[in-house]
């Protein structure tokens, strides 16, 4: 009976995939495409991979929604967001049906690892958090979130570089405006406290059971963006220092506390048992501000020059 | 007792989301759509987590459970209105 | 209890679906946006019937999909308004939003 | 456990049908879409094999978490990209190769 319904949602996953990338319009797919992250949401939790989850439903089914809604429409405004047909591609389709085959076969193949992974639980205890995923991210393979970390920052420092020579000192993407008392206005004032509620708790609650800095960081992106679509608050410019310490401080505390476990553990970014309590709890406030901002300025876009409200 | 609670509860709800769906499928323009399946998917919501709250072991779990019921209504609210209003505003037909 | 939970699961699934035709069919992105909503909704559901039935944490994710269920739609109102980041409530109501709504017809009115 | 390869399974066909979307599209945010739908699609697989055994394994659920955020940073580089492009060139469609390109869809003109 659970087969079956991890048989149903796996069908839909698939078919609103393949409506994804088979139906025609840009607008179809990019609606098509937002279901998708929703469904897959859930698909995590079926495969028990609760933090998982809720980093899919607050991107997928959140952010990755309104960057490419407002890409479209930025696309319908240059009056480019027409889709050409592209027929039947029996090439690209036999690539795509080969590489889907490779890989099944690989699932059979595959040999079951040891379970579970003797190292990780002999290690738990030394982590100072009760969360494995927390202590995966944050404490044992640190140099992977210390390094993507500043992967988000360079992708945002990409995306600055293509903002036109005229609008590169105005406020991040487009001037919001809303009807003052509106429906939108008064949307953006209620949601932000309760969001901003569940971004921190999902942070504080990440070290224990789930959540962490990655889940509450995109929650507070959200909610974030919806204060500044609904006109409340105002996007800074590329300029402000203290944004720049907001983008900023999460790798720098984290390539810090990595100093400290060298000096006191030996080793760059091994974090002694006695301090590593603090220390990730540390990381992870520090780093949440940063994936937060990062993630919002990022789906904000490079400043852009707009019809005065 | 409360397991039978539970059965009424969540196929009432279940019942709600099934008539908001075939609403949204049958009915003949943008507005009554969008009519249908905010009355419908919120009621079948709102049900649905009543039921569960019944099975909630802790007290945490059903403030969560209704926490959930007041931003869909909140969210369903706020775009149906926003979504109906520019559907009126653009006549577009893909 | 976990049998009829499947169950009902299912339904919501099945009812998912059935919103997914009218993201396919459209005709207008109104209908696409909207029946997207529903989709959030009954996601929302499915998780909150899912808690039960395998883990409670669930309810943790089905909490932050109902608080982003509206951000899509929010997205595309603003995408969809003359500067891209206005407010579809800004202009005043024109005459034509204010007739009966029985005298208005989907341009491409198919149903069915 | 047959659960497990469901997903696995979904997750390869994912893989497949985003590759055929990303040769196949000719608007260039929708190779922006069907490139997330590879990554997800591998996500998938990734978190299916890794939850074998006794139970998920946090490793490859932490190396997921983080490929979701770097992939929508990407993608958010990658969508600054084709509106640079498209305010640039006039259009966001790759030319369909020898022939005629076919009279587009009215895709949702005012």
């Amino acid at each position: 009976m659970s087969l079956a319904l991890d048989l149903a949602l796996c069908a839909l996953i698939l078919g609103v995939a393949l409506a994804t990338v088979a139906g025609s319009g840009l607008f179809r797919a990019i609606v098509f495409f937002i279901v998708y992250g929703l469904l897959v949401a859930v698909g995590w939790v079926r495969l028990g991979a609760i933090d998982v989850a809720l980093a899919e439903a607050a991107i997928g089914a959140g952010l990755t929604g309104v960057l490419l809604l407002a890409a479209h429409g930025r696309l319908r405004r240059l009056g480019t967001a027409r889709d050409a047909s592209h027929g039947a591609h029996l090439l690209s389709a036999l690539a795509g049906a080969a590489l889907a085959a490779a890989l099944a076969w690989a699932w059979f193949v595959l040999p079951l690892p040891e379970r579970p992974g003797p190292e990780l639980a002999a290690a738990m205890p030394r982590a100072g958090v009760e969360n494995p995923v927390t202590a995966v991210l944050l404490n044992f393979r640190a140099w992977d979130t210390l390094l993507e970390s500043i992967v988000l920052l360079a992708a945002l420092i990409g995306l600055w570089m293509l903002t036109r020579e005229r609008d590169w000192s105005g406020r991040l993407g487009l001037p919001q405006h809303s009807r003052a008392g509106g429906v939108l206005a008064s949307f953006g004032r209620v949601l932000p406290p309760v969001g901003l509620l569940i971004g921190v708790w999902l942070v504080w609650a990440g070290a224990d059971r789930h959540g962490g800095a990655f889940q509450g960081g995109t929650v507070l992106a959200a909610v974030g963006l919806v204060a500044a679509m609904a006109g409340l608050v105002r996007p800074p410019r590329i300029g402000a220092r203290l944004w720049h310490v907001a983008l900023m401080i999460g790798p720098a505390v984290f390539v810090l506390a990595g100093l400290a476990g060298a000096i006191l553990a030996g080793e760059f970014l091994t974090l002694p048992p006695p301090i590593a309590k603090p220390a990730i709890l540390t990381i992870e406030i520090a780093l949440t501000a940063s994936i937060a901002a990062t993630l919002a300025f990022l789906v904000l876009g490079p400043p852009e020059e707009g019809r005065a409200p | 007792m409360a397991d039978l609670a539970t059965i009424a509860l969540t196929a009432a709800g279940l019942f709600f989301f099934v008539a908001g769906t075939v609403g949204l499928i049958r009915f003949p323009d943008t507005f009554t759509r969008l009519h249908a399946l905010t009355k419908a998917d919120n009621l079948g919501l709102g049900f649905i987590a009543l039921g569960i709250a019944l099975q909630a072991e802790t007290w945490a779990q059903v403030a969560r459970l209704g926490l959930i019921w007041a931003l869909a209504l909140l969210a369903a609210g706020a775009m149906a209105q926003l979504v109906a209003r520019t559907a009126l505003e653009r006549e577009d037909a893909e | 209890m976990t049998l009829w939970l499947t169950f009902v699961a299912l339904g919501v699934l099945a009812s998912l679906a059935g919103a997914l035709w009218r993201v396919w069919r459209g005709p207008r992105e109104a209908d696409r946006m909207m029946a997207a909503q529903l989709v959030g909704t009954g996601g929302v559901g499915l998780l909150v019937v899912l808690a039960p039935l395998q883990d409670w944490a669930a309810l943790d994710v089905a909490l932050v999909l109902a608080l982003l269920a509206a951000l899509a739609a929010v997205g595309f109102v603003k995408a969809r308004s003359d500067d891209g980041a206005g407010d579809p409530e800004e202009a005043p109501p024109t005459p034509e939003m204010m007739r009966p709504r029985q005298t208005r017809h989907d341009p491409r009115g198919r149903h069915g | 456990m047959t659960g497990l390869t469901v997903f696995a399974l979904t997750g390869a066909a994912l893989v497949g049908l985003g590759f055929y979307g990303l040769l196949a599209a000719r608007h260039l945010l929708r190779r922006v879409v069907a490139f997330n739908l590879i990554g997800s699609g591998l996500f998938l697989f990734f978190g299916a094999a890794g939850a074998r055994g006794v139970g998920p394994d946090p490793v490859p659920q932490a190396l997921i978490i983080t490929g979701i955020v770097v992939a929508l940073s990407a993608t958010a580089l990658a969508v600054g990209l084709v509106v640079v492009h498209a305010r640039a060139a006039g259009h966001a469609v790759l030319p369909e190769e020898p022939e005629e390109p076919e009279e587009p869809k009215d895709e949702g003109a005012t």
